[in-house]
């Protein structure tokens, strides 16, 4: 692997993989969350919680709606041919476990002398 | 119409589920002796079944 | 009946469904700097708009929780020593 | 429930409780069931049927669910109550003869 972060060979393809790992997380979100209201939806009894969480599901499922079509016309997602899913899958399975094994903040990440405390507290 | 194999899988799961809770709203229903919640249980049958149809014609459809 | 406290499970099941959405919120918010496709930061602008929304109505419920408090102006521990 | 069924399965103490249970549940399980289903599909014929059924659904259990509250089977609010109903429940069921 090339160890060179700095690398511009690095910087080919970047957008494509951020994009179709922000647009994953943006639709398994929209996933997740008609989910979690859909839940909610059956165990909540007042009238009032009710309209409002069932007018944010179908929100919720519009949203979902509209990331799905996107994807596919990017061709970040393809339902409908497995195969070339199974691709996608695979490339950023890949490349994420690439991203896992770089040392990417070797050095010390503690900010904390950056928030401190008030001036009159010393 | 062509759809995604998730989502034939997914009706079929619905449909399986949907079946047992018509069969049982069925039975049931002449255990039940208020009128009431009779009538909430006709009303089950009778969603139940529209949408028992609407899943058979997706799944024929995706029959190849 | 609009002003009456909520049910315990009710008012769990909305925790639930507020931590979600901030965490949402925020996320479609930050990553908004990181994409390059102008489509996709649309939908994430969309979504924080409807998430601001959806969290306020939410927050607003939320409020008639049985276990609601006076809110603080920080969070109660520092973690900066 | 039906007098003959109820004697002979001594489940006279329980009655339409538990059918409406029953519904109550399904109604909930199939809620959560649709909201799966319904993030799975991406084929608008599909999408839009099972949001419909999603609604149906959500009706039913608000149906059942105020039905049974009215009855006093269920109570939302006072869980101390719920409790209570809960635990004599549990005593019958476990008191029914095995058939």
């Amino acid at each position: 692997m090339n160890q060179d972060y700095l690398d511009p060979i690095n910087a080919l393809h970047v957008p494509e993989l951020a994009d179709t790992t922000f647009a994953m997380d943006l639709l398994l979100r929209a996933k997740e969350g008609v989910r979690n209201i859909a839940i909610a939806l059956t165990e909540s009894a007042s009238p009032d919680v009710r309209t409002l969480l069932r007018k944010q599901l179908m929100l919720g499922i519009a949203m979902h709606q509209e990331i799905t079509e996107l994807m596919i016309n990017k061709k970040w997602f393809h339902p409908y041919e497995l195969s070339e899913q199974y691709k996608l899958d695979q490339l950023s399975a890949n490349n994420t476990l690439m991203i896992g094994k770089m040392n990417l903040f070797p050095v010390e990440t503690n900010r904390k002398g950056m928030f401190d405390r008030t001036p009159d507290e010393h | 119409m062509n759809y995604a194999l998730h989502e034939v899988l997914e009706v079929h799961e619905m449909a399986a589920f949907k079946t047992t809770c018509l069969t049982k709203s069925k039975t049931m229903k002449a255990l039940v002796t208020d009128q009431l919640l009779k009538d909430i249980m006709q009303q089950d049958i009778d969603v139940s079944t529209r949408q028992l149809q609407d899943y058979a014609s997706i799944l024929s459809n995706a029959k190849q | 009946m609009d002003n009456q406290k909520l049910a315990d499970h009710e008012s769990l099941d909305l925790h639930e469904v507020i931590n979600f959405k901030t965490l949402c919120l925020a996320k479609s918010k930050l990553m908004q700097g990181l994409v390059f496709d102008h489509d996709l930061r649309a939908l994430m602008q969309k979504d924080v708009e409807q998430s601001m929304q959806a969290l306020g109505e939410l927050q607003a419920i939320y409020q008639r929780a049985p276990f609601e408090a006076p809110v603080p102006q920080n969070r109660p521990t520092p973690i900066i020593n | 429930m039906n007098p003959i069924i109820e004697t002979l399965t001594g489940m006279d103490a329980l009655s339409d409780q538990v059918v409406a249970m029953d519904l109550l549940i399904a109604a909930k399980s199939g809620v959560r069931n649709y909201a799966m289903a319904v993030t799975e599909t991406g084929t608008p014929e599909i999408k839009e049927m099972l949001t419909r059924h999603l609604m149906e659904a959500l009706d039913m259990h608000e149906q059942i669910s105020s039905y049974m509250a009215e009855k006093g089977w269920y109570h939302a609010w006072d869980t101390n109550e719920q409790i209570n109903l809960d635990l004599n429940n549990i005593n019958t069921a476990l008191n029914l003869p095995t058939i």
